[in-house]
């Protein structure tokens, strides 16, 4: 394993639903401990590159390395016990079960921590992602943004290097954003890398030091935040074609 | 993170020891039934204690399992052929009962590797299958002689008294067992992996558990408890017709204790095996309104009560009798006004 | 008279609220582009009117009557049609049957397969081909014209350009415009902001499911919307 | 050519069991619904053409046209009343309630009509027996002869009303994308309605045959599900002509199982159909594999 290289590497990933190509030949990589953002406009195939780096679809094309070895062929249990976590757009709370234990499942299955030291953990975690005094509700009692935050917390006790999340913020309010952002960055700062799929840019840009713009199911920019959202082709992804604007009154 | 370090989590309560040691006693009491009760009383509760094991098992597939199996006859129904069969082989009567719940178990094994592989409703019907074949090939077996039957000989090597109260001890001892299996089963690790694919199963997988391998020890469970209160109904019956033991009756009990007591619960099931002791005590004279009466239960409470009895009741109470969850015990300050249940906290 | 008033909108998926409180007023023959990024609430806005999604809250006027609480089907018979976003196509079932199923459920009308076919004649070589095995364009087409042997008076239209090669587009468009000039109602939700406002007299932008901008079409700037797209300016 | 008598006779038997089946599939085509009570309804509709036979003297042919009505509304009634709130209730509720509907059915009619094994063959007279000799050892029964027809009939019946009906297209629009047809003016509960209402009054027709050709009782359903399950699964879900092709190549397992073994008429069907399983499940993973892997070897 190398310390140096990307911890994740997808080349050349196509995929395909019917006749219809979500992903064509799409590069992409994070570096350790780094926090991309994703953006793209409406079909840009964002959610499906999510699902296919976290396992959920095997793609057509491309390879997938994380930590140097092949995953490609994975399941999504199989990815997240080497150590890629995912949270879903719409939350999926363990619904009969405390706070608590929806942490516990994930630090067992997820990370093989048991015992006195995995109580201990997921209690930590629950503290980071301020769950702490709803530890013992049980996830279908949960908010929406207490569902977020569990979201994020089970992926966490999973004790991932790399976190995947999809659109975390949708739905809340600016408040409820900012708290959000607040544990994000501080998981960032733990070395966690993030990939994060976002619409609320200004929410996005507050975390991550990367921008990628997907259009099409290609990447079609790729770096500086503020530098993609300046960049022509993405304006053009999400405005259409310039050429077609009225003279500007 | 100041002050996590404090935190208790606790798994026992004095209500759950005060519960868990009135189980254990009323267990322990139970064991002294062959001397304190009628023949008919006992006879009666050896059949109850092998109903807890029947929901307890069909529980485990389809409440943790998500696994709905209209087919489990076929595990019972081979429980009690395989336990005949041993018996003919010269391995003496209640180690054979034992030993039939363990090959039955070896036998589910590939039965799983197929059938768990079916969507819903496909797995559901495809059991049936399965023990509609298990029930016709059992018949070819000479020994079996079709329909007609075989009966358990070597039990009449023992006065009908003592007959009784070995299978009364031997039903009461696999329910004991078994229900503690399933008890420290839901303690440990796999317990809230079970807990959480009977949730969500998606998101059980994106938090690293193995939902098939998972699905796979459940159906073996359910498989050799089936047959274990297969081949202990075979010794309370002594005789073996294979129709009365392929019966998709059985199956139907199974439902009927289950939805009735509440899916996915520990308790539910052992409450509606005894409330379908009381109805078919009370009612089972009555003959086929009897059966018309627990198939509308099913149906009504499928539709209208999923929870069953102990689930709505827990989701009301949470009494946590059991040990079986966390309770995390937090600092007063920590512990959030209740009352913004399902809504946001903005 | 407006011929669609909505008020205080709300609606929600499970928890999540997708639209917060919006108000908009169409006159009749007026075209209005609905824009924002994707999750602001625009798709869930024209479900909402079309009755495909519950309102939460509010109020939906439609010609004068209170519909906000009738299911789907029967706000087609009163003359609202939506185009849903992603065609939703019966994919197994011809663009002859696409259009026989929708046929007499709205309102008589001067839509019928033969007016469908002259407003979107690339459809005629396809007529028994399986709608799945269109192209997109002609996958849209045949979606828009499904929508129309309803004969609506108001046409709701999600995304109709998306995921179509440029040339598919225009040929698109070409037909909206004199669907359009024939003095139709329409909402229209659009990524590509120039088409929308060639063709829209009206523009609101919706961010977070509330309106953030509306404007007249010919006073909208690019730099405008992308403001109220993203809430922030791109260079910030 | 005892052989070939064989091929000829599960080919007929065949023919009933797409009958039983085509309802089936149907239903879950349109609902994604498996409904356990389904062979129920079968038997109470031989029930009921029995009951008109025995006590009023009409035949099976005019029988159904009062139990087909009956069927339907009974159909319509499941919808609104069982299926309606199983739909909603997540996956496991639509198959509890079935079953528990199933036993409700099989037990009221125990009640009714007891444990007799009945038949609904002394109401057609001789055409129950007759046959067509075409040589020593082949011969065709002629209500098989009729079996096959209606079978026919009935599959292609249903598939010109599917394509052809201004209904049977609300129902195959509503069955591909429920969520949809609102928007063009289609109610989906009523259409799902029609859909049950139908499904059910097929099993009267598929009742009238079971009792014609053979023997029931008020336990009778179980069986018939199963049957209708398999030929379903071994024709692929969802296809009506598969249907009729998947209960012919039951029919033929089952008869030529038992050539082999007076036992082995059902162990046979049910053993074919677990094949079919098993390799519907490991070829086209193997499949998928080899292509794989000569995808590799072209590229290397």
């Amino acid at each position: 394993m190398t310390q140096t290289g990307p911890i994740l590497a997808a080349t050349g990933l196509g995929k395909r639903f019917g006749a219809l190509v979500v992903l064509e030949d799409v590069d992409f990589t994070v570096g350790i401990g780094e926090a991309v953002g994703i953006v793209g406009p409406n079909g840009a195939g964002k959610t499906t590159l999510l699902n296919v780096l976290s396992g959920r679809y095997a793609p057509e094309a491309g390879r997938i390395t994380f930590r140097g070895a092949d995953v490609t062929a994975l399941d999504v249990a199989a990815r997240c016990r080497l150590g890629i976590a995912r949270s879903h757009q719409i939350p999926r709370p363990f619904g009969g079960m405390t706070v608590f234990e929806n942490l516990l499942v994930a630090a067992a299955a997820g990370a093989g921590a048991r015992g006195r030291m995995a109580e201990q953990r997921v209690l930590e975690t629950l503290a980071l992602c301020g769950l702490l005094g709803l530890a013992n509700r049980r996830g279908e009692t949960l908010g929406l943004l207490d569902r977020k935050r569990l979201e994020l917390a089970r992926a966490l006790a999973t004790e991932p290097a790399l976190l995947l999340l999809d659109e975390i913020g949708a739905g809340l309010t600016d408040g409820e954003a900012r708290g959000l952002v607040e544990i994000i960055g501080a998981i960032r700062e733990r070395g966690i890398a993030i990939v994060w799929i976002e619409h609320i840019v200004h929410v996005l840009v507050q975390v991550v030091g990367r921008l990628v713009c997907m259009d099409a199911g290609r990447v079609i920019a790729d770096g500086e935040p503020a530098a993609v959202l300046r960049n022509a082709a993405v304006i053009d992804a999400y405005l259409g074609s310039a050429t077609h604007a009225p003279a500007h009154g | 993170m100041s002050g996590v370090g404090d935190l208790g989590v606790e798994r026992w309560t004095p209500r759950a020891a005060v519960f868990v040691a009135a189980a254990l006693a009323v267990l322990g009491g139970l064991a002294f039934g062959p001397a304190l009760f009628s023949a008919a009383i006992t006879e009666r509760l050896s059949a109850l204690f092998i109903y807890v094991i029947l929901a307890v098992m069909w529980n485990v597939l389809a409440g943790y399992g998500g696994l709905v199996s209209v087919g489990q006859q076929a595990f019972f129904g081979l429980g009690a052929y395989v336990a005949v069969r041993l018996s003919a082989a010269g391995i003496s009567v209640y180690p054979a009962l034992l030993l039939a719940a363990l090959v039955v178990g070896g036998l589910a094994l590939p039965i799983g590797e197929v059938m768990l592989r079916l969507s819903g409703g496909e797995f559901a019907i495809g059991m049936w299958v399965v023990a509609e074949l298990a029930h016709l090939l059992v018949n070819l077996d000479p020994l079996v002689q079709g329909e007609t039957g075989t009966s358990l000989i070597a039990l009449d090597a023992f006065g009908a008294a003592a007959r009784r109260a070995d299978t009364y001890w031997a039903a009461l001892a696999a329910m004991a067992f078994l229900l503690a299996l399933v008890f420290l089963m839901l303690r440990g690790r796999l317990g809230t992996a079970l807990q959480a694919i009977r949730d969500d199963d998606v998101a059980a997988a994106s938090i690293g558990v193995r939902v098939l391998a998972t699905k796979r020890v459940v159906f073996v469970l359910a498989a050799a408890g089936a047959a274990l209160a297969g081949a202990l109904w075979l010794a309370t019956a002594i005789t073996f017709q294979p129709h009365a033991y392929f019966s998709v009756q059985w199956t139907a009990y199974m439902i009927f204790m289950t939805l009735v007591g509440g899916l996915g619960t520990f308790e539910g099931p052992v409450l509606g095996a005894v409330l379908f002791f009381i109805v078919e005590t009370a009612f089972g004279a009555s003959g086929v309104w009897y059966l018309v009466g627990l198939g509308a239960a099913a149906l009504g409470f499928a539709l209208f009560a999923p929870r069953g009895v102990w689930g709505a009741f827990a989701a009301r109470f949470s009494p946590r009798l059991l040990p079986l969850g966390y309770h995390v015990v937090l600092p007063a300050g920590l512990v959030p006004a209740l009352g913004k249940k399902g809504e946001e906290q903005a | 008279m407006p011929l669609l008033t909505v008020e205080g909108l709300e609606a929600r998926h499970g928890l999540l609220r997708a639209v917060r409180g919006v108000d908009l007023a169409l006159d009749e023959g007026e075209t209005l582009a609905l824009v924002g990024a994707n999750g602001a609430g625009k798709t869930t806005l024209l479900r909402t009117i079309a009755g495909a999604h519950r309102a939460s809250a509010g109020r939906i006027g439609f010609d004068s009557a209170d519909i906000t609480a009738l299911p789907a089907h029967r706000r087609v018979p009163l003359g609202i049609a939506l185009v849903p976003e992603g065609r939703q196509l019966f994919t197994g079932m011809t663009v002859e049957e696409n259009l026989l199923v929708a046929a007499g459920r709205g309102r008589p009308g001067r839509w019928t397969m033969a007016t469908v076919l002259d407003a979107f004649p690339q459809l005629r070589p396809k007529f028994k081909a399986r709608a799945g095995d269109l192209s997109g364009g002609q996958q849209q087409a045949t979606a828009i014209a499904r929508a129309l042997m309803t004969n609506p008076r108001l046409l709701l239209l999600d995304e109709v350009s998306l995921g179509l090669s440029p040339v598919a587009v225009d040929q698109l468009y070409v037909s909206l415009q004199t669907l359009l000039g024939g003095g139709a109602t329409v909402v229209l939700v659009e990524q590509d902001l120039g088409r929308a406002l060639r063709v829209a007299s009206r523009v609101v932008c919706l961010l977070e499911g509330r309106v953030t901008y509306a404007g007249a079409a010919r006073e909208t700037t690019r730099e405008r919307v992308m403001e109220a797209y993203f809430g922030m300016t791109g260079g910030r | 050519m005892i052989f070939l008598n064989q091929i000829l006779q599960g080919i007929f038997l065949g023919a009933y069991y797409a009958l039983i089946a085509c309802s089936l599939s149907f239903l879950f085509g349109v609902m994604r619904i498996i409904n356990l009570a389904h062979g129920s309804f079968i038997v109470v509709a031989a029930f009921l053409l029995f009951v008109l036979a025995d006590r009023f003297g009409l035949p099976p042919w005019l029988g159904l046209i009062l139990v087909v009505p009956v069927m339907a509304a009974l159909g319509w009634v499941l919808q609104v009343l069982v299926l309606e709130r199983s739909l909603k209730g997540g996956l496991l509720v639509p198959l509890l309630s079935t079953f528990g509907l199933a036993i409700v059915i099989d037990n009221l009619l125990f009640e009714g009509f007891g444990a007799d094994t009945r038949s609904l063959a002394p109401a057609i007279g001789d055409l129950a027996f007759a046959s067509w000799t075409l040589s020593d050892d082949v011969t065709i029964g002629q209500l098989d002869a009729i079996i096959l027809l209606a079978a026919i009939v009935v599959l292609g019946g249903l598939q010109l009303f599917l394509a052809q009906t201004r209904l049977g297209r609300a129902i195959r629009a509503t069955a591909e994308a429920p969520d949809i047809v609102g928007l063009i003016g289609i109610d989906a509960r009523a259409v799902y309605g029609f859909a049950t209402a139908i499904a059910i009054a097929l099993a009267a027709i598929a009742g009238a045959f079971l009792g014609l050709r053979a023997t029931f009782n008020p336990y009778s359903g179980g069986m018939q599900l199963l049957f209708a399950f398999e030929a379903v699964v071994i024709g692929g879900f969802g296809s009506l002509w598969g249907t009729l092709i998947g209960g012919i190549v039951l029919g033929v397992a089952q008869t030529l199982g038992a050539f082999i073994n007076p036992h082995g008429f059902l162990i046979a069907g049910h053993g074919f159909f677990l094949a079919v399983l098993i390799a519907r499940l490991y070829l086209p993973p193997l499949a998928e594999r080899l292509r794989r892997r000569g995808r590799k070897a072209v590229a290397a």
